[in-house]
């Protein structure tokens, strides 16, 4: 196991220097990353100004090598915006937007396990269509729009809950419910799918020829074989959940990255948006690590493998 | 909304001797001790509470609850004396001695006089400062004694308190070195009706009551609390449901339906921003009919703006009868907007050789401002109702500027400027100075003199009457379709008393209390 | 072995299985997978079952406690009179609680793919001992001590040490025996073995093959064999059922049924056994492809593949009729033994 | 020996066996039926709709639907802020979304293709290259790449399908590559090299054809996911110019209004949930009808 984890270390790090270079040619895709950065009516003057300031007139390989070195000190400049050290400001988010995506997560899990599970347990049967039905919903809503109607209903209408701000747990409904509803589409299809899939396997038929019953095969045998399907989807929709928080966190005024990633592009704050996105592709690189070890901790295949 | 009265002083120059009472302004039934809290949406989140930082409209008015400068300007635009109690201007409009309040503290103890004023200086017109060169319009500030500032400028400005006004907020020196410029946008301390008690990051930023303010009564809330809330539906939804009490930048659409809602009060008012067509002959515009005032006056009056208002705007905006605001000094409210008269267009037409018109570029650009393509395929479709036909080419905004920038659009582009300071003369030299601006396409020998004059008289009135003056050359000699000047739309919570937004957007919640 | 078959003449049979038919509703039309059938099984002995794929002799044996996919199969009617020292039941008419008690308990299994019959993520001692506390007395230590026993028993050396052992650190052969202690822990009266061997290779097919054959003598265990291997079930069975097209075509002592066989399908696969032991597909010399099972039967099945086909084949559906020795029987129209069509009672 | 005697009566046609697999699931038949029906809708759209989707009238701006007071079936879903037809908006919006989500998907498969069956095949240094990149691509979260690229290349039609189609890619060379590992491992393909068959023979021979599968149903989702997100990039100001009626502007300008005249935002949602489900649902039933594993049982 030290050995898979070590391959997956090595794997994620190489990946890591992957992204710095990949968001480096991102940011000067149009060519001119100062004029980009700046007001668009900066005047010529200003913008080379500050084309030197930031070392944008230097060589390419130049800029790369200062880009990198200052990458690796967790240094990704200052943000044009906030003048504050722009990692230190994508740090200082974090916990809101943890907090946000874990309540959207656990809300989809909740939801979506029982349904699943019923649902391809019960194939054909009228949980299985509803099980279905709020799996192709959770698909095909988009997460703003149920966010502006859970304004209206909840929070307008209802009084229910708050519109907008991070002030605890009851203005954490709302958002989480509409950020998570994508996940939890997800989620109910594929427990359902897996569980379908599981229940097929000869595995199964062994543990009935064994004369389990349903709830003890249920706990014991496709449990926790769907988990590991699930281990696999959730790293992903946690990623997935980060670029929905750029609506959520808007509509909701929710003090988190996705927010910072909509303010930061519309100030044209690349510093920022920079800091950003290797920090979000990092925390994804951390998930998948995560992921790899969860496998591990779940599968004893992988985990005696060696 | 409710124009309050303010007994003002009507020449700057003049030994001013003002008291906080005099500002008070008609609060009815004011409380007496500042009660209660005052929830305030913001509608971005502030990227420093440092107001010299400040980079946009919302954060500064963040920002400017908790300063003071030397001078403030109220309602009218009439300079007041603020953190200065007088001030002396020499013959040659160059040396402004002030003579600062005494007694003055900071919310840290920080004593208030002349050395703050001069490290505030000192440190405002450093580079990194968002709004240096605000600051560096004074060449020098030097601390005469301990309650005197001397500040000399290269040559006269008779802009400067105005934007003294409205950028020089006055910081204290030894917190300020201790935090760092980043510490001190993080959590500033100025003199200010309100003191800084908290920003927790992108969720609120928290001010109370400043028990020692110098203006007697003032503020009137003791706490603020200012919401970021970056979706304009969200900040209608929370007006309202009572979640704040103050919100801005609405649509009108939502204003509208704001108004039947029992508990918000809409308030609405025209904003310091004018929309044209601008023609250009330095460029693409020479030698084109455009060349000729009477086309240009043909086409103020072949386009029927009043309906595009109605219809666009839903009437919530004001004709533009020149590049200035009713808000900005020597406005000369005597000139009507041109009327839509495309009879009288066509004879202009005809006068100036054109009978059958004339084909001519025309470029707007999208996404910019509200419903501005609209706007562009409107004035279009009255422009060929007299025979001038134009191509109209929509474009991306940001290519848009690129190209104005280059003076590479087609002769006839529409824009927007808005203006800050309270004076159009930014605003005239930005659009008018020909090659010297970048956003300018247009230059006339006459507008050249009268903005080199009134960019060095520090007179007021003398000033107005240039204005008045350029005003009326500008009517008859139009270098613009002038189109119109919008407004904004905000609400209150209807228990809010003396919120006083201005032309510039800007407000001072030291008035404001709850009802 | 003889002896053995002799004795069980005197009992009455632990599985009497009569007129069993089994369909499956497909995209592709209806499938007539069993169609009819009807054996019994005595005490100890062990009955092997033969037939191409498809020929429906899983489905007969899985469908007797319902381990088919339901839907898409369906048992259409039928009785399994299962009758032991306690029970006196038909199988076919229990609820779901019934039949979980006689799984594993009464009639124990053992399938064909060892890889994916053990599920991955439980320890293989886990996995014997679920079944035990399922139908035991046993808990604990000493079902944990029971287990261990039993993987002795079938043969898995050091077998405190593999008890925490997960499949995959198995080989195939390995895990068939933990299938076998799997289907024996209950001291069950039958096992159905669903082609156990077939996945191995030949040399542990043999050993798994003896470990079967020592454990039903010692434990007095009737085993249902089923196997396309007529090599394999000579090996192991008293008597012989063959299967084809969903229905059973020939039946009888192995001996017998392998020195005499009266249905021209079984004289088609005797033909082919030689090869058989060297692993090459089935059937090699029965031309013609397996029945397609689209339709009810209607005549005899094996007609379109039979070089004896003849007029009646194609009309009728023969029945398992005795020939001559005793318990030797065989649905054909045409009697081999005097090479001509059988006379026809209409 | 004589296949033709073998009893065919049981065996259902063709035809009957199409049907039977579209009418066995409902929810397929019901997606079939309404994507082809958006398709149409798009091609069709200057002849259905009823009026000019641009044309506003300011007059008429922010006319409930039909079946509401003060609508008039003139405009049948009502018009927008700026009293333009809703429907026909929706309708042509069709056309900007089909078209984000077919070229879009052209563009991400094609890629795809080309790269995966090149790291699938030739394997080595290529295939650990190819598959870096791939990975690189799918460790930075979509929507965040969508946006930051959208917001610095601006905004038009080009651009829109151009990123959707090469952050997409990656996906897709994942697939393919997959297949193509697990293609070259099945017995005909080892027997085709065996019989000496060039590379350019198995690739399209044998390899392409087991692609097309897979890569359609996974197709069918991806254009579904891209019209979510075309409308995503529309919210946030970041799709085509403004001067299309695509249903994410719609959406994006309707927020406004979504509590006064809802149906400004509410129906172009609709529609997005609707054309949504309909490739969801196409591509479960390909997904079920491609895959003979599952087709198998019922």
């Amino acid at each position: 196991m030290q050995r898979y984890l070590l391959s997956r270390l090595i794997q994620s790090v190489v990946l890591m220097i992957g992204v710095l270079v990949l968001v480096f040619f991102i940011v000067r895709l149009t060519g001119d990353p100062a004029r980009l950065m700046m007001p668009r009516d900066a005047s010529p003057e200003n913008i080379q100004a500050f084309r030197e300031a930031m070392g944008f007139d230097a060589p390419l390989h130049v800029q790369f090598f200062n880009y990198m070195r200052g990458a690796l000190t967790g240094d990704f400049g200052r943000s044009l915006h906030y003048r504050a050290p722009a990692m230190s400001l994508v740090v200082e988010r974090i916990p809101a937007t943890l907090e946000l995506a874990l309540a959207a997560l656990f809300f989809a899990l909740v939801v979506s396990i029982p349904l699943g599970i019923i649902g391809g347990t019960r194939p054909g049967s009228i949980w299985d269509t509803l099980c279905r039905g709020i799996g192709l919903i959770g698909q095909t809503v988009p997460n703003f729009w149920l966010a502006l109607m859970l304004i209206v209903f909840f929070s307008v209408e209802l009084r229910w809950f708050p519109t907008f701000g991070r002030d605890g747990l009851r203005s954490l409904v709302l958002p989480a419910i509409a950020l998570g509803f994508f996940p939890l589409g997800k989620f109910t299809r594929l427990v359902r799918a897996s569980v379908l899939e599981i229940r097929n396997e000869d595995y199964i038929r062994t543990a009935y020829s064994k004369g389990l019953l349903e709830q003890h095969i249920l706990t014991r045998h496709i449990f926790r074989n769907v988990a590991i399907t699930l281990v696999s989807i959730v790293g992903v929709q946690f990623g997935y959940m980060l670029g929905g928080s750029i609506y959520i966190e808007s509509i909701f005024a929710w003090p988190g990255i996705g927010r910072m990633v909509n303010e930061a592009v519309q100030a044209r704050d690349f510093p920022l948006v920079q800091a950003i996105a290797v920090f979000t592709a990092g925390f994804v690189v951390l998930l998948n690590l995560l992921t790899d070890i969860a496998y591990a901790v779940i599968d004893p295949r992988i985990r005696y493998e060696n | 909304m409710e124009k309050k009265k303010i007994i003002g002083l009507g020449l700057v120059f003049l030994v001013m001797v003002g008291t906080g009472t005099a500002l008070a302004g008609g609060g009815r039934e004011a409380p007496a001790a500042p009660v209660s809290t005052l929830r305030v949406a913001v509608p971005t989140f502030p990227n420093s509470l440092d107001a010299s930082i400040a980079a946009e409209r919302n954060a500064q008015n963040v920002a400017w609850q908790m300063f003071d400068s030397l001078v403030w300007a109220n309602d009218q635009n009439i300079v007041e004396p603020a953190l200065a109690e007088r001030w002396d201007i020499s013959d040659d409009g160059t040396v402004y001695t002030f003579h600062l309040r005494r007694g003055v503290t900071f919310h840290n103890g920080e004593p208030f006089n002349a050395d703050a004023v001069v490290y505030s200086w000192e440190r405002g017109t450093q580079p990194h400062i968002e709004w240096s060169d605000r600051w560096g319009r004074a060449k020098s500030v030097e601390a005469v004694d301990e309650y005197t500032v001397r500040i000399t400028t290269e040559e006269p400005d008779p802009l400067l308190l105005g934007v003294m006004a409205q950028h020089w907020n006055i910081i204290p020196p030894r917190y300020t070195q201790e935090v760092g410029d980043d510490g001190f946008g993080q959590a500033p301390v100025g003199t200010g009706p309100f003191e800084f008690v908290e920003w927790v990051r992108e969720g609120r930023i928290v001010m109370r009551a400043n028990p020692n303010y110098w203006r007697e009564g003032l503020p009137r809330v003791d706490q603020v609390i200012f919401r970021p809330i970056p979706e304009s539906s969200t900040r209608m939804a929370a007006i309202q449901t009572g979640e704040v009490d103050i919100v801005n930048r609405l649509t009108v659409e939502q204003a509208e339906a704001l108004e039947g809602v029992p508990g918000v009060n809409v308030v609405t008012y025209p904003i310091d921003r004018v929309f044209y067509i601008a023609f250009n002959n330095l460029t693409t515009g020479v030698d084109q009919p455009t060349e000729d005032a009477r086309v240009r006056r043909a086409m103020n009056y072949a386009v029927d703006r009043q309906a595009i208002i109605d219809s666009l705007f839903g009437g919530r905006a004001q004709l533009a009868t020149g590049l200035m605001t009713e808000s900005n000094l020597g406005y000369d409210h005597s000139i009507d907007p041109y009327p839509y008269d495309p009879a009288r267009a066509r004879r202009l037409l005809a006068d100036a050789g054109y009978p059958d018109g004339f084909e001519i570029g025309f470029a707007a650009p999208a996404g910019a401002y509200t419903n501005f393509e609209q706007v562009a395929e409107a004035i279009q479709g009255y422009l060929a109702d007299v025979g001038i036909r134009t191509s109209l080419d929509i474009m991306e905004s940001g290519r848009y500027w690129d190209l104005e920038a280059e003076k590479a659009l087609p002769p006839l582009f529409g824009d927007s400027w808005s203006e800050r300071s309270g004076e159009s003369l930014p605003r005239l030299l930005g659009a008018l100075g020909g090659w010297d601006a970048s956003f300018s396409a247009w230059s006339d020998p006459t507008i050249d003199d009268y903005l080199a004059r009134i960019g060095v008289t520090v007179d007021q009135d003398e000033r107005a009457q240039l204005y008045r003056e350029l005003h009326q050359f500008m009517y008859d000699d139009p270098p613009f379709i002038y189109l119109y000047v919008p407004e904004t739309f905000e609400a209150t919570r209807d228990n809010v008393v003396d919120y006083m937004p201005r032309a510039a957007e800007d407000y001072f919640l030291m008035f404001t209390y709850i009802r | 072995m003889n002896s053995n078959v002799n004795s069980n003449k005197n009992d009455k049979p632990i599985l009497e299985v009569r007129d069993l038919h089994v369909r499956f509703d497909t995209v592709d039309g209806v499938i007539y997978a069993v169609n009819g059938v009807s054996f019994d099984l005595y005490p100890g002995e062990t009955l092997g079952v033969v037939g191409e794929s498809g020929s429906g002799k899983s489905v007969t044996m899985m469908s007797l406690l319902r381990l088919i996919p339901e839907p898409p199969g369906r048992i259409v009617s039928g009785t399994a009179r299962f009758r032991s020292r306690e029970d006196d039941l038909d199988l076919l008419q229990l609820n779901m609680r019934q039949r979980a008690k006689i799984r594993g308990n009464r009639i124990g299994f053992i399938f064909q793919d060892p890889m994916s019959s053990l599920n991955p993520l439980i320890t293989i001692g886990e996995q014997i001992k679920e079944s035990l506390e399922r139908h035991t007395k046993w808990r604990g230590p000493e079902a944990r001590q029971r287990v261990v026993e039993l993987l002795e028993h079938v043969g898995i050396p050091d077998p405190d040490a593999r008890y925490g052992n997960y499949p995959h650190q198995f080989s195939g052969g390995m895990r068939q025996r933990v299938m076998i202690a799997i289907a024996i822990a209950c001291d069950p009266d039958i096992i159905i073995a669903d082609e156990p061997t077939t996945a191995l290779d030949v040399t542990v097919q043999a050993q798994i093959v003896d470990l079967t054959r020592r454990l039903s003598e010692e434990l007095g265990i009737a085993v249902i064999w089923i196997s396309h291997d007529l090599g394999v079930v000579a090996g192991i069975a008293e008597r012989v059922m063959v299967m084809y097209g969903g229905t059973v075509v020939e039946t009888g002592v192995v001996d017998d049924l392998y020195a005499h066989p009266r249905h021209p399908y079984t004289v088609g696969l005797l033909g082919a056994l030689p090869k058989l032991h060297e692993n090459v597909p089935e059937l090699v010399n029965i031309s013609g492809t397996p029945p397609s099972l689209f339709a009810a039967p209607s005549r005899c099945p094996f007609e379109p593949r039979c070089p004896w086909a003849f007029k009646t084949c194609r009309e009728r559906r023969p029945a398992l009729e005795s020939v001559q020795r005793d318990g030797h029987f065989s649905a054909c129209w045409y009697d081999m033994e005097k090479d001509k069509p059988r006379e026809v009672r209409r | 020996m004589r296949i033709d005697a073998i009893d065919q009566r049981g065996v259902y046609s063709p035809l009957r066996r199409f049907m039977k697999l579209i009418l066995r699931d409902k929810a397929g038949l019901f997606g079939v039926i309404l994507f082809l029906l958006i398709v149409l809708i798009a091609i069709f759209a200057p002849q259905i709709s009823p009026h000019d989707p641009l044309q506003q009238n300011l007059r008429l701006s922010r006319q409930p639907p039909a079946w509401q007071a003060g609508g008039t079936w003139e405009y049948p879903l009502g018009t927008d802020n700026l009293g333009r037809d809703m429907l026909s908006r929706i309708i042509y919006g069709t056309r900007v979304s089909l078209t984000v989500g077919f070229l879009g998907v052209l563009i991400a498969s094609t890629l795809g293709l080309v790269l995966g069956m090149l790291a699938g095949y030739m394997g080595g240094r290529t295939d650990s290259f190819i598959m870096w990149i791939t990975n690189l691509f799918l460790a930075v979260p979509y929507l965040l790449l969508v946006v930051v690229v959208a917001s610095i290349l601006g905004r038009s039609l080009l651009n829109v399908i151009l990123i959707f189609g090469f952050t997409n890619a990656p996906l897709f060379v994942r697939i393919t590559r997959g297949e193509v590992l697990r293609i070259r491992k099945s017995g005909y393909v080892e027997s085709a090299i065996s019989l000496g068959a060039s590379q350019g023979r198995i690739l399209f021979d044998h390899i392409l054809p087991n692609l097309i599968g897979p890569l359609l149903t996974v197709a069918t989702f991806e254009m579904s996911g891209m019209i979510f997100y075309e409308a995503g990039l529309g919210f946030l100001g970041l799709s085509v110019p403004p001067n299309i009626p695509s249903w994410g502007n719609m959406l994006s300008a309707g927020r406004q209004y979504i509590q006064f005249s809802p149906w400004i935002a509410a129906y172009p949602g609709l529609a997005i949930v609707f054309t949504s489900l309909s490739m969801n649902l196409l591509g479960d039933w390909l997904r079920d009808v491609l895959d003979p594993k599952i087709r198998r049982s019922a």
